[in-house]
């Protein structure tokens, strides 16, 4: 035992806080990023433990020039339809969330969550799926649904929780479910998902499918529990499943630091578990379907999970309950060194020839447009609290499959 | 073991000689063969329960008859045992997970309350949950606060379950049989002092096993007792004891030994619960005792004296009373102190009809 | 809000005019920086409450005013807010977490359970755990099914554990200081629906605030409420209703609303529970209605009724009825068909009134 | 998307196995065991990253013939004294775990949980702490009680359930409790006391205090949420603490491969955090040692966390319910390449010329016959089911530090 404990000096905790808070100067410039098209791209098949530098690095296809460069954009392929695609689903994916915050504030409904700087990874992973794979998602994903051609109407009947939400007002709003579209139930418990996905991706091994899961997570979310037993038992299993983390850089009010704790990623957290980890610039379309599609491919392969990162940045409030200039600095967004991916996929098909400044103000136009006549569709079927509502005497449905007596009873009570 | 009337009411099975002599372990081990058999979707897993079978063997052998895809081990994370049986059941397979003593349910506490118990209504039906999750459960072995505990109450506070506790081998399979083809998740409590033989609380008399005692005998094959459905253990006129899992043994001895002519209820499904025979009991009788082992305050006691003061306030003679076990961690060396003996439930009993 | 009579039995305090106006809110943001002032050891953590001061803003200001070891963000990962806490406390420290949603303390239950609630006992007083548990309670906020539960039972149940649910700005502070000074570890339940003003239930009328209600009036500097202790909020001879947090005040305007002369008894500590100041008053009315937002079956109710029933069956005229929330998740389109609001309440009186 | 699915073979789920079960032949040839004295020992203020290789081999200080050798060897500098107090508190250890088998074989208690084969780990560590530190126990590190002079007789006090444990027979026998010296009260919950032991740290370091925390846990139980809960806040706030691994082979029946899915090492774990992770060979008393030395003396200096792997072995059933012969080959424990560590640590002795056999013998005998003596003295106070028991009142006892009326009543019927 040593002995002189007592002249060391005491200890003091540590408790991590962001470089910079309100009044600051944002600043970025610890982050690192590697030029797009730098990274290798080993073999699915590859040793794990031969790629562990994936994890610290930051997967780029599109550079400054809007080409599409390096051993990532090769293998893609994308028609110029696909690519057209893509930028028109992003670009939804934010008309949409316009129209809804617009929405929240008009009291139409009670809360939105946007996807604001984020929209390329939602939209772009879907691509890598294939119809009968299973998303198990978090709130800021409904690229997925959007990219897989899910009706708008459905969704804002969601949101308004009016008479044709499928979820019959159920659930708050964003919390969509699409089985038919590969979208699991959302729920509002942080990272529970993230093992279901596992627990799905087994199933489909243990019945000799040929499906693959994809799970979701936050950055701060990681921190959560469920995490762990994710990674335990996919990497246990070998379990088929894409295990996506979303690195916004924030957790509503608190910094990714708090829950990277001394790990330089969140990628790192799986060569915890021998899983490949990759990075990704997450407002980079075409390194997310590249990269998406690596990891499903091995999923696909019976290789086992991956863990891929995205880096990016949530660019608006938390919520429609949150305003984020209370805890770091309003220009903080545009600092940001990754970019719009909107903007970055833009200029790919401009650059390609396939896209022009003309064509893009059109169809901003014509998007928005698509977007408000739906909406006012969903409106004349009602919203929070107007028009056709769900009837309460739905409350007391598929609490099970049949009811039992004593709801029964309790819905006569309620007189519904 | 006091005789007592069986009554096969709520019993769907084929009648005839198809029999057998089994423990409560061998009755659930036959309900999830019987199940893996017929249904490839069962998947049995959790801590231990591949090779070895489990720590209480509940699961022995079938590992090496389904195979290990089917039958597993599982880490030692309870909520990543529910989250992936969670998920597993969105599939469309029907996992049976094993918690390894109920004591330890509690990681995977979020999982189930937040998640098992909702998927459907949150999904208006798109996606469900139909698993089964069980786990030993009460005391009696000398297993001290963290192999003792009966946590049912936790559960039925909690819409979306189901909770069923089996009080001998021959409802232990036929309930297990439904839990596993039941559309919804049930949890499945299982008393560990009756795994080997029927206990009555004389811990200090000869152990007795199920092989002499009539529920001992199990229909081989497919045999279910709808969830919902209580029964009726030993029927009578003076006072309603309403009690489920190793306390039914207790009421029997008890109602043998001071001679009560106690209308003894095995609950067996706690939700849902079979208020009907619960109000025909006590409306008859007029009087009602409410033993559960788990602690007083807020158990599951508390709502059936809640139900049936309101269901049969008029016909009452007395206040339904409750005997369970006291409101401390269950402690190692005064287990039988602890435990709501016949001694305590006599008296009880007496006094209830005193008043 | 109806005009109730104040009555501060059991408050100790300072008399005179050290009273300021706060929202629930700032009187707990009062208790905390009374209590971080006055005791080195009292830390406060979170999900968001460090620089933000909490997604309520309940810890606003005090990670400033005491620095970042005293007040700081934690990770998502309650288990983990709790399992740090609970070292803390057997370290030394008097933690105060808190959990941002009631919704979200699942993952943490075992912790709580199995450790905050166990440690005193099973170290035979070695070790202690004086922490307290903070966290937003009820619905009324359109917050769905993950912002809108009321878990109480599920802590009720727990021996060990003890459990406050205060209705207004002077009891939340009072009572927020006791549990912070309690040698045990206290869950300390917001009803977040009162956080910013008195709610009766009258979700179409107006809002109103503390700063015109009495008990808006908080004292300053050191004021405690024992815990364990009930106050009547409205003396009456009719009817007793017992209940807590938001659902006090929407008893007060049910007996308004109907003119029944009930007694409204705010419970204020569910464990220890104020048996006396219950069986005294329903001794006096003869009848009792029980009154809580959470799920109706195995919630904390079920025990009021079971005791109620036990202690007082002689003098009861009526059976205790218990109005609840009903048992489905809080449906989020649905809520105040769901919420137990003054119309379902005042019937209830009605209907209990005509036995 | 891949339109091509169904031309993949079908998935199929891992589930991992041991190399052999009853019935095969035992091989640990996979298990590879660098030279004692060969693995590098990097200043306790390293970067974690660049100490990663640390977390895939085994640092072992005594070799074959005994000597003590290497970096790690080094900084002991042990007395005399000190190495044979070593040897006597491992010898200890195993006596005392032979008579209470022996005791609960004849019921004079319900249970119990025996250490053979790991006792070094136990027995070593507790000489890296200093008085004041606290040790979050698992039920397999009774050494910790034992190198630290807590009586034998308390402790038996505790199996038999007397009217002298200090627990007053609440705790199932082997789950001690002592503040005073180190020991945190177990819990039956695996896991919940990592995160425990990281509050504990971090209370001291913002108490500004000198004291470090311990925390332990088992292979298996590492799957467990809890571990996860630990990893974060150690990492996120430097917390002063020694993450310990005892990672021996098994958790009840279940292999280690488990728990540890496709990660080489459960060290690896702490990889994913930035947490510098060492695997110590533990049946290697001083290399236990100097590696707890190492990983304290990094918390006392605030440089935070450690994760350190133990690889041992549990020669015996995980607890007196456990028949090992059911799941494993009977013979495995003789083909486990890390020998016994009392016999390593006696042959270091008589190397260095300061124990010798016939000692050796001696000291067998005197310690058994000390054991025994005190098992006399316990079992004169009482066991399980006879002689002097708590009494029943005290049940109600220590529920809260003050009886509320409710258990007042309670005890009052129970007639206590
Ligand atoms: C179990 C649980 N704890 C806390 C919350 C409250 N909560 C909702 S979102 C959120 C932050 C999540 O941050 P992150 O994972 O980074 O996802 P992001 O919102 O940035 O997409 C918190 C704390 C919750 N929903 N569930
Ligand atoms: C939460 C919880 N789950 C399950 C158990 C049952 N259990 C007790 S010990 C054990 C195995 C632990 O293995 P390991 O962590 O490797 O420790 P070892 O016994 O090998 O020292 C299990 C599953 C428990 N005590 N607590
Ligand atoms: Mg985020
Ligand atoms: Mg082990």
């Amino acid at each position: 035992m040593d002995k002189n404990t007592d002249d060391l000096p005491p200890l003091h905790l540590t408790v991590p806080e962001p470089e910079v808070r309100p009044g600051g100067q944002p600043d970025f410039s610890h982050v690192q990023i590697p030029p797009a098209g730098s990274v290798r791209r080993p073999p699915v098949d590859a040793d794990p433990e031969s790629m562990r530098d994936l994890a610290f690095s930051i997967i780029r296809v599109l550079n400054r020039d809007g080409e599409a460069v390096g051993p990532w954009a090769e293998g893609l392929d994308l028609s110029e339809d696909q690519l057209r695609d893509g930028l028109r689903h992003m670009m939804t994916l934010r008309a949409y969330d316009a129209r809804m915050l617009m929405a929240q504030r008009q009291q139409k409904t009670s809360f939105y969550m946007q996807h604001l700087g984020e929209e390329a990874v939602s939209c772009a992973f879907r691509k890598a799926l294939n119809p009968g794979d299973m998303n198990f998602p978090t709130y800021r994903q409904a690229g997925l649904l959007i990219a897989g051609d899910y009706p708008l109407l459905t969704m804002m009947n969601q949101i308004y929780s009016n008479a044709h939400d499928p979820l019959r007002g159920r659930q708050l709003p964003v919390m969509y479910s699409s089985k038919e579209h590969g979208f699991f139930t959302i729920s509002g418990n942080l990272a529970t998902q993230y093992i279901q996905a596992v627990g799905w991706a087994m199933a489909s091994a243990i019945s000799g499918d040929r499906k693959i899961a994809a799970a979701w997570i936050g950055d701060g979310s990681t921190a959560e529990s469920d995490f762990h037993a994710a990674l335990v038992f996919a990497s246990t299993y070998k379990a088929p499943v894409v295990l996506n983390i979303v690195n916004n850089q924030w957790a509503i009010s608190t910094f990714q630091g708090i829950a990277r704790g001394g790990s330089g990623t969140f990628a790192a957290r799986g060569l915890g578990f021998g899983i490949p980890a990759l990075r990704v610039d997450g407002n980079d379309y075409l390194a997310v379907l590249a990269v998406g599609k690596w990891a499903a491919e091995r999923a696909r392969l019976n290789l086992g999970p991956t863990v891929i990162e995205y880096v990016t940045y949530r660019v608006g409030g938390h919520s429609t309950s949150d305003d984020p200039s209370a805890y770091r600095p309003a220009e903080e967004s545009n600092a940001w060194p990754l970019g719009d991916p909107i903007l970055r996929m833009k200029n790919h098909l401009i650059a390609l020839g396939i896209w022009s400044e003309d064509r893009h103000v059109q169809a901003e136009a014509q998007i928005m447009a698509e977007v408000t006549a739906v909406q006012k569709e969903a409106e004349a079927v009602g919203t929070l609290h107007h028009g056709q509502r769900p009837s309460p005497s739905d409350m007391f449905e598929d609490v099970y499959a049949e009811m039992p007596p004593h709801l029964q009873r309790q819905r006569q009570e309620a007189g519904f | 073991m006091p005789k007592c009337r069986r009554i096969f009411s709520g019993s769907v099975r084929k009648r005839g000689s198809d029999m057998a002599r089994m423990t409560m372990i061998e009755a659930i081990r036959d309900a999830l063969d019987t199940a893996m058999g017929a249904d490839e979707r069962v998947v049995v897993f959790g801590e231990d329960v591949g090779y070895f079978g489990g720590v209480f063997r509940c699961t022995a052998g079938l590992q090496k008859k389904y195979g290990p895809t089917r039958c597993f081990d599982a880490p030692i994370n309870e909520s990543g045992i529910v989250g992936a049986g969670i998920g597993m059941a969105a599939y469309g397979l029907k996992p049976v997970v094993e918690i390894q003593f109920a004591d330890y349910v509690y990681p995977a506490y979020d999982q189930i309350v937040s998640e098992a118990a909702r998927l459907r209504y949150r999904s208006a039906g798109e996606f469900t949950c139909p698993m089964v999750v069980r786990m030993p459960t009460g005391g009696g072995i000398f297993g001290g606060q963290t192999h003792s505990q009966s946590p049912e109450a936790l559960f039925t506070h909690v819409t979306g379950l189901k909770v069923v506790v089996p009080s001998n081998p021959h409802d232990a399979k036929g309930l297990l049989m439904s839990a596993i083809e039941d559309p919804d998740p049930v949890i499945f409590l299982e008393p560990k002092r009756l795994y080997n033989g029927p206990f009555d609380g004389h811990h200090d008399r000869p152990v007795s096993a199920w092989k002499s005692h009539d529920l001992g005998e199990v229909p081989e094959g497919h045999f279910t007792i709808p969830l919902g459905q209580a029964i009726t253990r030993r029927p009578g006129r003076a006072v309603t004891v309403l009690t489920y899992g190793t306390m039914v043994h207790v009421a029997l001895a008890a109602a043998e030994e001071t001679g009560i002519d106690a209308e003894v209820i095995d609950l067996r499904t706690l939700m849902p619960l079979d208020l009907e025979a619960i109000t025909a009991s006590v409306r008859k009788t007029g009087r009602c005792l409410v033993l559960h082992e788990a602690t007083l305050t807020s158990g599951f006691g508390a709502e059936l004296a809640a139900l049936v003061q309101q269901e049969c306030f008029w016909t009452l003679e007395a206040p339904v009373r409750r005997v369970a076990g006291w409101d401390t961690p269950y402690p190692h060396v005064h287990e039988w102190s602890y435990f709501p003996g016949p001694a305590r439930v006599g008296d009880a009993l007496r006094e209830l009809m005193e008043v």
